[in-house]
């Protein structure tokens, strides 16, 4: 009974790495792998959810009778292809920031520009 | 597990590297959850395209992270901070997992509400196998609108934020550069065979997402990556002929237009937005042919996307290098 | 005998990663990466037959083809940085 | 016939399997680089085609059958290529393998 979490617990896990880089690298690519992580760990959660013992795959066949609940499945389908877009334009931001600073260091951009 | 490697290696280049593991291990993981769909997208995107971009930035941003600059003891008053901060948090949301439902129960209220109805009538309302395509498309068709907008959008903001000559073509007289592909003749022979089977394939997960696991999305981001390794193996200029970089800006937009005119055309012919029954006699062939055309539209989009998305990182590369 | 299968191949999955961590150089944890990439696959496949669905079989071919698409991606960029990094040092 | 099916499978299985793990000790154990690949390279392609064999011998006739021809072809292709890759440009970088008469010394 107290392991039928386990799942979950590996999600917090994760997602704790995940915002332990984001805080904590100063540097932005590495902010960013760890937004990364962060957003797997949200995606294994969905999944988990969906998962229902003894159920299989949600492909309607004629020998199988208990399916995944398919919702989470589409929204996370979704969610990685917006993620890469969205991580896309970080991306090009910090490659902006680059050209512009010519680092890309949480710390050392805040020496150079002391407002923000 | 990969991801306490990533967070503490310095060396970028191998973090990116983990970052390719760890996408294949939640993509397995993903299969064992029977989200096979998901498992299809996350090995193309979390395996594949992402540690790409993540390396083409590389290139640009430099490969090695600078050691702290601040005194040391600033440095780890704030680790420590940090991680009681992560240990605390992280043991509130574990604390709050002891009333969720146990991992996999058929009991639990996720599986109780709209789920029933999709799983039970979804074959007959709309008459395909696959599930997750039949939701993806047809029930919740104003949520993939919004997400095949939201990636239009972020591949037009990657483009302005490289407003770049990507789009006028370099005289190829400039400099030939030592091109770094050109001694691996084995590479270029092997590819141009794999090549045309990899879109060949992504056209098959196109039109088969019907049946199997596969769709539009997967399909453009395999397209994608078809058309990325073509890039790699004989440079960008090679690619931008084969290509055009206005075409494919184009096509994105006539990717999303495409899905936006169904919805249209069927709520001219008297159904609601996105209703496709009302597009033929047979509401069942109607939802058919209504999916068929949205994933044909959320494929272009993508694939187009993603295709610009990395020629613009790619030109940046390059141009960089280009400079020094 | 798949379930043998699949404990071996996670074994093996664990040695690569074991190999990609400690790599002393960028080359190992490609290998690395290669070799846990084909174990994958296989475990799909696997996997596939052990729960009665081997219909899902795309997934693995789909990660043959982005396995070696990143291999060769993450090559081609570690040599362009490589050479770029020794023309910078003057 | 099922019977002889059965067992030619899971005899690849087995070679398989035994093949993949020496791949894996060897990818641990050896010394450097240019051996690692060898134990890697070598066992990587020949292990996945035993096992996809095996799976296609308990497959019987249809599409999933057409889709491991295509995976063994695939990783068949893929494969070797990628390795040669690897060497290739490892040995242009700075890696150097231990030579006999290096090693001697």
């Amino acid at each position: 009974m107290f392991f039928d979490l386990y799942n979950y617990w590996i999600v917090f896990v994760l997602m704790m790495i995940g915002l332990y880089m984001v805080i904590n690298q100063s540097n932005l690519i590495k902010k960013l792998i760890g937004l990364n992580i962060f957003q797997t760990s949200v995606f294994i959660f969905y999944i988990s959810v969906g998962k229902v013992n003894g159920g299989s795959a949600p492909i309607f066949s004629s020998t199988e009778t208990l399916y995944s609940n398919p919702l989470p499945h589409v929204l996370i389908l979704t969610a990685i292809v917006v993620g890469i877009a969205t991580m896309a334009l970080a991306l090009a931001l910090v490659v902006r920031i680059k050209k512009a600073y010519g680092t890309v260091e949480d710390s050392e951009l805040q020496e150079k520009d002391p407002k923000c | 597990m990969t991801a306490i490697a990533i967070a503490r290696t310095t060396d970028l280049f191998a973090a990116v590297m983990l970052s390719g593991i760890y996408g294949l291990v939640s993509a397995s993981f993903f299969v064992a959850l029977d989200a096979v769909d998901v498992a299809f997208t996350e090995a193309a995107v979390g395996a594949g395209i992402f540690p790409l971009l993540m390396l083409v930035v590389l290139g640009v941003t430099g490969r090695y992270e600078k050691t702290a600059l601040k005194p040391q003891k600033a440095a780890l008053m704030k680790k420590v901070a940090v991680v009681i901060t992560m240990v605390i948090t992280g043991g509130l949301l574990i604390l709050g997992t002891m009333d969720m439902p146990a991992f996999g129960d058929p009991e639990a209220p996720a599986q109780q509400h709209v789920n029933i109805r999709y799983i039970e009538q979804s074959p007959e309302e709309i008459g395909i196998p696959n599930m997750v395509t039949s939701v993806l498309a047809s029930y919740r068709g104003y949520d993939t609108l919004g997400e095949v907008l939201v990636i239009f959008t972020a591949a037009m903001g990657v483009l302005a934020l490289f407003s770049s000559q990507l789009f006028v073509t370099r005289k190829l007289s400039v400099k030939i550069k030592k091109d770094d592909m050109h001694d691996h003749n084995v590479l270029r022979i092997v590819s141009k065979i794999l090549i045309p089977l990899i879109l060949l394939f992504a056209f098959y997960v196109q039109f088969h997402g019907e049946y199997g696991p596969g769709g539009g999305f997967q399909a453009g981001v395999i397209f994608a990556a078809g058309i990325i390794l073509y890039t790699m193996l004989y440079g960008l200029d090679k690619a931008r002929q084969v290509i055009k970089p206005g075409v494919l800006r184009v096509l994105c937009a006539l990717g999303v237009f495409i899905y936006g005119c169904t919805g249209v055309v069927s709520m001219l012919s008297g159904g609601n937005f996105l209703d496709y029954s009302v597009l033929a006699s047979d509401p069942i062939i109607g939802q058919h042919l209504g999916i068929l055309v949205i994933e044909l539209g959320v494929g272009i989009t993508i694939a187009a996307g993603m295709i610009l998305i990395f020629f613009a990182f790619s030109h940046q590369a390059e141009s960089q290098l280009g400079e020094e | 005998m798949l379930i043998m299968l699949a404990v071996v191949l996670l074994t093996v999955m664990v040695m690569a990663l074991a190999r990609a961590l400690l790599g002393p150089s960028i080359y190992d944890r490609i290998l690395a990466v290669n070799l846990f990439g084909t174990k994958t696959v296989l475990l799909i496949a696997v996997m596939g037959f052990l729960f009665g669905r081997p219909d899902f079989l795309d997934i693995a071919l789909v990660y043959a083809l982005i396995n070696f698409i990143s291999i060769i991606g993450v090559l081609r960029y570690f040599e362009y940085s490589d050479s770029k990094r020794i023309e910078g040092e003057p | 016939m099922e019977l002889l099916l059965d067992l030619i499978s899971a005899v690849c299985f087995i070679l398989g399997a035994l093949l993949i793990l020496s791949g894996g000790v060897g990818i641990l154990r050896f010394p450097d680089f240019f051996t690692r690949m060898h134990a890697a390279g070598i066992t990587e392609t020949l292990a996945t085609s035993l096992i996809l064999i095996g799976l296609m011998l308990i497959a019987g006739w249809g599409l999933v059958l057409f889709k491991l021809v295509l995976i063994l072809l695939f990783i068949l292709l893929t494969s070797p290529t990628a390795s040669h890759a690897l060497a290739k440009s490892a040995l242009h970088g700075k890696l150097k393998p231990i030579l006999h008469n290096e090693h001697s010394k």
